[in-house]
C-alpha cells in the first residue's frame, strides 16, 4: 500500500511522458530531416574535393551549376553567351592534360600538375578544366579558381533538371520530381474517386445490410494489403497491360503508376467518404422523399451534397496517400527523372526518388543531403494535406 | 395576434356582455318598480335566465383556456378575474331578478311618497351606477374609478341603516300602503347586497390590473391605497 | 367536416414489434388533429403511415386500411408513391434544411417533380415563405446557406419548403420540440394560421401544445388509440382513465 | 400545381440507371480485388512449401526458399511492436483519460494524425538519420524495429484511444465511488474492458508493419543474407524487401518470377490471416474497433 504512493506518481508521469510521444517523433523527424535538409543548401555543387579553373584573365568569375552541365554537355561553346570575351571554350580533360604534357613534366605523383596547368592555360586562354584541389591549391598563377554558386533554394524548387551524379557539377531541381508525383496522384485520384464515391453510395445508401457485410470487409482488406504487392502486381499485370494497350516501348509509365495508386486509394476513398454519407440524418433523407423525390434524386441533391466536406477530406487523404506512397510508384512509373509531358511516358515520384537514390548517395554528400532536401519537399507536402484534411472534416 | 389572445379576447367580450344585461336588468327593475310596470318585471324574471346562463358559459371559456393554454401573469389573472366577476355578475343578476318578483307582488301600485320616504330610489340609482362604472372601469382599465365604488357603498349602508324606521314611519302615515311598504323593505335589503357585489367587483378589477390583493382589507386603506 | 384520411384496423409490425394495433380513426378536413401519447406509444408510425414513410424502415408489415380521400394508399401502385408523398407534406421534429441556399431549399420541391419554368418557381417560393411567415426574415438573403438560419426559422423554412407543392395534408412530427418557448410560439400560430388550408396532423410529446393548437386529439398508448376527441373535451373532461391520468401527468 | 408526368418516368429511368452503375462499380471494384487475391495466390501457391518457407535463397535468389525474410520480418515486427505497443497504449491511455479537453490534448490528437500521414519513406530517412547515424546503430535489425515502431505508434493511439472511449463512464465513476484511484480504475477496470479492441487494433498495426517496406530501406533491410541475423545489431532479410529486390533489381529477374509469385503469395496470406483474427476477436467481443 505504500508503495503504491511511489509507484502511481511515476507510472502516471511515464502515461504523461508517453502522450507526448507523437507530439515528440514529429519534432524529432522535423528536426533531424530539415537539419540534413536544410545543411544541403550550404554545399557547393562541384564534386567534393575538385575545382574548376579557367585563365585568370577570363572575366567570367562565377558558374551556376547549369552552365556548367550545359558546358561540359558542350551546349555552351563560347564564353561570350555567358558573359566573357567571344572566345570559344576548350574543356580541357586530365587525358588531354597527360597527352600534352610527358609524365616526367607531371612529375610520378603529378606534383608538377599546376605548372603543366598554368602553361596550358597560356596557350589556350579558353580552357577550362576540372582537377582535384589537393593538387592544385595555391600554386597555380595563370589559373584561377572559379567560385561555383551554391544551390538556392529557389533555384531547387523550380529547375527542371535532376541530374544529382552529373560531373564536374550536379543538377538538383526538385521540378521534375514534383510534376511527376502530382501527375502520377491526380490522375490516380481521378480515377479512383468516382470510382471509390460511387461504391460508397452504393455501400452507404443502396446495398441492404446482408450485401454491405460481405462486401465492406474485403474491401477493407483491400487497404491492409502491403504496397510493394500492389507494385508487383502492377509491374507483372498492369505494366504488360498498358504497354501492349498504347504499343508503347515501356509499360512502366505515369499512366500505370496512376492505375496502381488509385487501386491503393480506392479502400481509403470509399471507407472515408461512406463514413460522411452516413452522417446525413435520417429526417433529412425522409424530408427529401416526403417532397416527392425518388432516391436517387434524394442522393444526389441532399445526401452527397450533405457529404460533401467528409468527400473532400476522402479525396485530400486520397492525394495524401497517393504521393507518399513509395513502393508501388518505384515499381511501376518506370524511374525517369524528367519533365512529364504525357500519361504515356516514364516518370519518377519523389517518394520513388529517394528510395532509390539514398542507397547509392555517399553518406553526407552533396546527393544525400539533396535527397533529405526532397524528403522536407515531401513531408511539406504530406503535412499541408494533413492539416487541410482537419480543417476540412472538422467544418459543418 | 396568438391562439390564446384570440380566446382571451372572446373571453372579454363575453364577461362584457354579461355586465351590460345585468346592468340593463338592474335599471329595468327600477323602471318597473317607478312605473309599476308589471311586464317590464316579468321581462327581467325572463332574462335572468339568460344572465345564468351567461355564467355557465364564462365558466366554460375560463375552464377551456385553463386545460388547454394554461394562461400565467396577467392573462392568468384575466381567467381568474374572469371566473369571479362572472359568479358575482350572476348574483347581482339574482338581486335584480328579485327585486322584480317583488315588484309583481305588489297589488297596487307604489305610492310615490313611500318611494321617496324610504329613498329606495336614489339607492337603486347608486348601485346601479356602481355596477356600471364597474363595468367601465374594467372595460377601460380605469382602476382610479374602481376604487371611488368602495366610498359609494356607504351610501348604501346609511340608507341601508335608517331603512327600518322609514318603512315603519311610512306604514303609520300610509297604513292603505303596509304591504307595498314592507315589500319596499325586502327590496332594499337585497340592493343594500349590490353594493357588497360592487366593491367584490373593484376588488378583482384592481387585482387584475395591478395583480394586489385588496380583500379583507381596511377600507381607508383601499381607497387611500392609490 | 368530412374525414379527410382514414383508416381502418390498421396495424404496423416492425419485425416481430407489433407497433400499432388496429387503429381505427378519421382525421377531420382542413382541422388541426394532434396525436399524444408517451414516448413508443405508435403516434409517430401513426403518423407516418399517411405519406408511406413506414415503407423506409427494413422488415415493416402493414395491414388494415389507409385511406386519404377515400382511396387506399397501400393499393397503389409503386410508382405512385411519389406523386401520394407529393400530396402529403411533412415536417419533422429537427429542423433539417437541405445543405442548400434558402431559395433552392423552398425550390427543391418543385424541381425534383419536373417543374422548370423560373418565373413559376420563384412566384410559388416567395408564395410559401410569406405563407410560412418567413418572406420577411429571408427575402433580402434567399441565396444564403439555409444554415445561417435560426432554428426556429429552420423551422418555418422546413414547412415553406413542405407547402411549396401544395400538398393538402400537412404530418408535423413534434415540429416544435427542439426549439426555444418563442420559436414554438411561432410555429403554433403558423399552424394556428395554415389549418384553414391545409388538413393538419402534428404529433406531440407535449400536451400542451396539443391543447393550444389542435381542434382534436387523439391519445395513443401501446400501440392503440385509447380516446379520440374534441380536444376541448380530451383536456377538460377525459372519458378514459389513461387519458386522464396522462394529460394530469399522473402516469404509470 | 401541375407537375408533368413524364418527369416520374425520367425519375424512374434515372435512377435505375445510376443505381446500376453504382452496383457495377462496386462490385467491380471487389471483383478487381479478388482477381489481384486470386492471381497472386494461383501464382504464388505451387511454389509455396515447406521446403520454400524453411530454405536459403540460392542461386541468385532464382531457387531455394525465403527463411531468412521471413525470420527477418518476424524479428522487424516483434521488434518493433515491443517499442510500439506499450508506448502507444500509455499514450492513448494519456489522451483519452488524463488529457483534459483544450488546445494541449488538440495539438497531441493534431500531432497523432499528422504522424499517421507521414509517408512511410519519410519514416526511411528518419530512421537512417536518428537510428542508422546518428545513434550510431548502423543498418540493424534494432534501427529498423525502432523506425517501424515509430510507423506503427499513431495505429496503437489511435485503437487505444478508440478503445478506451468505448468503456462507458459508469465503470470508472463507480470505481471511483468505491475510493479507488484514477490509475486503479484504469488498470482494473477500464483496460481489462478495452483490452479486446486494443489486442485488435495491435494485431491490425502487426499486419500493416509486416508488410511495409519503405521505412527498412535504408535502416535494416539486406538484400541477400543467407544466413539468420545473430544479433540486433545485424541486418537481415525480410520479405516486402525480398519481393521488391527480386522483381525489380536482381540480376535474373524473369529467372526469380516464381520465388517473386511466392514472397507476394506468404504476404497477402500474412494479410489476410491478419485480418481474420482480428474479425474473429471483434465479433467475439462483440465490439468495433474503428481502423484506418
Amino acid at each position: 500500500m505504500d508503495l503504491r504512493r511511489y509507484t502511481e506518481p511515476f507510472f502516471e508521469n511515464l502515461i504523461k511522458v508517453c502522450g507526448y510521444s507523437s507530439g515528440f517523433v514529429v519534432l524529432l523527424i522535423v528536426i533531424f530531416l530539415f537539419r540534413e535538409g536544410i545543411s544541403f543548401f550550404n554545399f557547393s555543387p562541384v564534386e567534393k574535393g575538385y575545382s574548376l579553373w579557367v585563365h585568370s584573365n577570363n572575366p567570367v568569375k562565377k558558374l551556376e551549376p547549369a552552365q556548367i552541365k550545359d558546358i561540359f554537355d558542350q551546349k555552351i561553346t563560347n564564353w561570350k553567351s555567358i558573359g566573357g570575351k567571344d572566345e570559344p571554350i576548350h574543356l580541357l580533360s586530365f587525358d588531354e592534360l597527360s597527352q600534352a604534357y610527358s609524365p616526367t613534366q607531371l612529375g610520378p605523383k603529378f606534383e608538377h600538375l599546376p605548372r603543366c596547368l598554368d602553361s596550358f592555360m597560356d596557350s589556350l586562354p579558353g580552357t577550362i578544366g576540372f582537377f582535384p584541389e589537393a593538387q592544385t591549391v595555391g600554386q597555380l598563377k595563370t589559373a584561377r579558381e572559379v567560385e561555383v554558386d551554391k544551390i538556392a533554394l529557389s533555384k531547387f524548387l523550380t529547375d527542371t533538371e535532376w541530374f544529382p551524379t552529373s560531373r564536374p557539377a550536379a543538377r538538383m531541381g526538385v521540378m521534375p520530381l514534383l510534376l511527376g508525383t502530382m501527375l502520377v496522384s491526380f490522375f490516380a485520384i481521378l480515377f479512383a474517386l468516382p470510382l471509390g464515391l460511387a461504391a460508397s453510395i452504393y455501400l452507404a445508401e443502396i446495398a441492404d445490410e446482408r450485401v454491405r457485410k460481405i462486401l465492406k470487409p474485403i474491401i477493407e482488406l483491400l487497404a491492409g494489403i502491403p504496397s510493394v504487392v500492389y507494385g508487383f502486381f502492377g509491374l507483372v499485370v498492369i505494366v504488360p497491360f498498358v504497354q501492349d494497350a498504347f504499343n508503347l516501348p515501356v509499360g512502366e509509365t505515369a499512366l500505370s503508376g496512376s492505375i496502381v495508386l488509385a487501386i491503393m486509394a480506392l479502400p481509403t476513398i470509399i471507407t472515408v467518404s461512406e463514413d460522411a454519407l452516413r452522417t446525413t440524418p435520417r429526417s433529412m433523407k425522409e424530408a427529401s422523399l416526403a417532397l416527392g423525390a425518388s432516391q436517387w434524386q434524394t442522393i444526389r441533391k441532399v445526401i452527397v451534397p450533405y457529404a460533401a466536406s467528409g468527400i473532400t477530406a476522402a479525396a485530400i487523404l486520397g492525394i495524401g496517400r497517393a504521393i507518399g506512397e513509395t513502393m508501388a510508384a518505384l515499381m511501376v512509373t518506370g524511374n525517369s527523372a524528367i519533365m512529364p509531358h504525357s500519361l504515356l511516358q516514364p516518370v519518377r515520384t519523389i517518394p520513388a526518388t529517394i528510395a532509390a537514390e539514398l542507397g547509392e548517395a555517399p553518406y553526407d554528400g552533396l546527393h544525400f543531403k539533396a535527397l533529405f532536401a526532397l524528403g522536407c519537399v515531401l513531408f511539406f507536402i504530406t503535412l499541408i494535406i494533413n492539416l487541410l484534411v482537419e480543417r476540412v472534416s472538422a467544418k459543418r | 395576434m396568438t391562439h390564446l389572445d384570440t380566446e382571451l379576447k372572446i373571453l372579454k367580450a363575453d364577461l362584457i356582455e354579461m355586465w351590460q344585461l345585468v346592468v340593463n336588468q338592474l335599471e329595468k327593475g327600477m323602471k318597473a318598480l317607478t312605473n309599476f310596470d308589471r311586464d317590464l318585471a316579468e321581462e327581467v324574471m325572463e332574462n335572468e335566465k339568460r344572465v345564468n346562463s351567461f355564467e355557465l358559459k364564462v365558466d366554460k371559456d375560463c375552464e377551456n383556456i385553463f386545460a388547454l393554454f394554461q394562461p400565467v401573469a396577467s392573462d392568468l389573472r384575466l381567467v381568474l378575474v374572469a371566473l369571479k366577476i362572472g359568479n358575482n355578475l350572476e348574483r347581482i343578476g339574482d338581486i335584480a331578478a328579485s327585486v322584480a318578483d317583488f315588484v309583481l307582488e305588489a297589488d297596487t301600485d307604489f305610492n310615490k311618497a313611500i318611494l321617496e320616504h324610504t329613498k329606495i330610489l336614489e339607492m337603486y340609482a347608486v348601485a346601479n351606477e356602481m355596477i356600471a362604472d364597474a363595468l367601465e372601469a374594467f372595460d377601460q382599465e380605469d382602476t382610479r374609478l374602481a376604487r371611488t365604488i368602495f366610498k359609494r357603498d356607504k351610501i348604501l349602508d346609511d340608507i341601508d341603516n335608517k331603512a327600518l324606521d322609514r318603512v315603519l314611519e311610512c306604514i303609520q302615515n300610509y297604513p292603505d300602503q303596509a304591504r307595498n311598504s314592507l315589500l319596499v323593505m325586502s327590496m332594499m335589503r337585497k340592493l343594500e347586497r349590490v353594493g357588497d357585489q360592487s366593491k367584490n367587483l373593484a376588488e378583482e378589477i384592481i387585482f387584475y390590473f395591478e395583480a394586489k390583493v385588496l380583500k379583507h382589507k381596511k377600507k381607508k386603506k383601499k381607497e387611500g391605497d392609490e | 367536416m368530412s374525414n379527410k384520411i382514414e383508416t381502418i384496423d390498421a396495424h404496423l409490425y416492425y419485425g416481430d414489434f407489433h407497433a400499432l394495433k388496429g387503429i381505427t380513426l378519421g382525421i377531420k378536413e382542413n382541422a388541426v388533429t394532434a396525436l399524444i401519447g408517451p414516448s413508443g406509444c405508435g403516434k409517430t408510425s401513426y403518423l407516418r403511415l399517411f405519406n408511406r414513410m413506414n415503407d423506409l424502415i427494413p422488415y415493416t408489415q402493414i395491414s388494415g386500411q389507409v385511406l386519404l380521400d377515400g382511396q387506399n394508399i397501400y393499393q397503389i401502385k409503386p410508382a405512385e408513391i411519389d406523386s401520394l408523398r407529393r400530396n402529403v407534406g411533412m415536417v419533422f421534429q429537427n429542423p433539417n434544411p437541405f445543405p442548400k441556399s434558402i431559395f433552392e431549399n423552398v425550390a427543391y420541391g418543385l424541381r425534383v417533380n419536373g417543374i422548370k419554368d423560373k418565373s413559376l418557381i420563384e412566384a410559388q417560393v416567395e408564395k410559401t415563405l410569406q405563407q410560412a411567415a418567413l418572406w420577411d426574415e429571408v427575402k433580402d438573403k434567399l441565396n444564403q446557406s439555409a444554415f445561417e438560419l435560426s432554428g426556429g426559422q429552420q423551422q418555418r423554412l422546413c414547412i415553406a419548403r413542405a407547402l411549396a407543392i401544395e400538398p393538402t395534408i400537412l404530418l408535423m412530427d413534434e415540429p416544435a420540440s427542439a426549439l426555444d418557448p418563442i420559436s414554438t410560439g411561432k410555429i403554433e400560430d403558423l399552424i394556428f394560421e395554415l389549418k384553414n388550408q391545409f388538413t393538419i396532423v402534428i404529433v406531440t410529446h407535449n400536451m400542451q401544445q396539443a391543447g393550444r393548437v389542435s381542434d382534436y386529439t387523439g391519445f395513443f398508448y401501446l400501440g392503440q388509440l385509447i380516446e379520440y376527441g374534441k380536444t376541448r373535451k380530451i383536456f377538460t373532461n377525459p372519458t378514459k382513465q389513461e387519458t386522464e391520468n396522462y394529460i394530469t401527468g399522473r402516469f404509470g | 400545381m401541375i407537375f408533368p408526368e413524364s418527369n416520374e418516368r425520367r425519375k424512374k429511368l434515372g435512377q435505375a440507371i445510376m443505381f446500376g452503375i453504382a452496383r457495377g462499380i462496386s462490385y467491380g471494384i471487389v471483383g478487381l480485388l479478388l482477381l489481384i487475391l486470386f492471381f497472386i495466390a494461383k501464382q504464388g501457391m505451387g511454389v509455396v512449401n515447406w521446403q520454400y518457407l524453411t530454405s536459403m535463397p540460392t542461386d541468385g535468389m532464382t531457387k531455394g526458399g525465403i527463411y531468412p525474410a521471413i525470420v527477418g520480418t518476424l524479428y522487424l515486427v516483434g521488434g518493433s511492436m515491443l517499442f510500439a505497443f506499450p508506448v502507444g497504449v500509455m499514450a492513448g491511455i494519456y489522451v483519452n483519460e488524463y488529457a483534459k479537453e483544450g488546445a494541449l490534448k488538440r495539438f497531441v490528437k493534431t500531432m497523432t494524425n499528422n504522424l499517421a500521414g507521414v509517408p512511410s519513406i519519410i519514416f526511411g530517412l528518419f530512421g537512417m538519420a536518428l537510428f542508422v547515424n546518428q545513434m550510431g546503430f548502423g543498418a540493424s535489425i534494432i534501427a529498423g524495429s525502432l523506425t517501424l515502431g515509430l510507423l506503427a505508434l499513431p495505429i496503437v493511439i489511435r485503437t487505444t484511444e478508440e478503445s478506451l472511449k468505448s468503456v462507458d463512464d459508469t465503470f470508472r465513476q463507480a470505481s471511483y465511488a468505491l475510493g479507488a484511484s484514477k490509475l486503479y480504475t484504469i488498470r482494473k477496470v477500464v483496460l481489462p474492458i478495452a483490452l479486446p479492441n486494443i489486442l485488435t487494433g495491435l494485431i491490425l498495426a502487426v499486419g500493416r508493419v509486416s508488410g511495409e517496406t519503405a521505412p527498412i530501406l535504408f535502416t535494416v533491410a539486406a538484400y541477400f543474407l543467407p544466413k539468420l541475423p545473430s544479433s540486433i545489431m545485424d541486418q537481415c532479410m525480410a520479405l516486402p524487401y525480398h519481393l521488391y529486390v527480386i522483381s525489380t533489381s536482381g540480376t535474373q529477374i524473369e529467372a526469380s518470377r516464381p520465388m517473386a509469385y511466392g514472397t507476394a503469395f506468404v504476404l497477402v496470406a500474412i494479410v489476410l490471416i491478419v485480418n481474420i483474427i482480428a474479425a474473429l476477436l471483434r465479433n467475439y467481443f462483440g465490439k468495433k474497433v474503428k481502423m484506418n
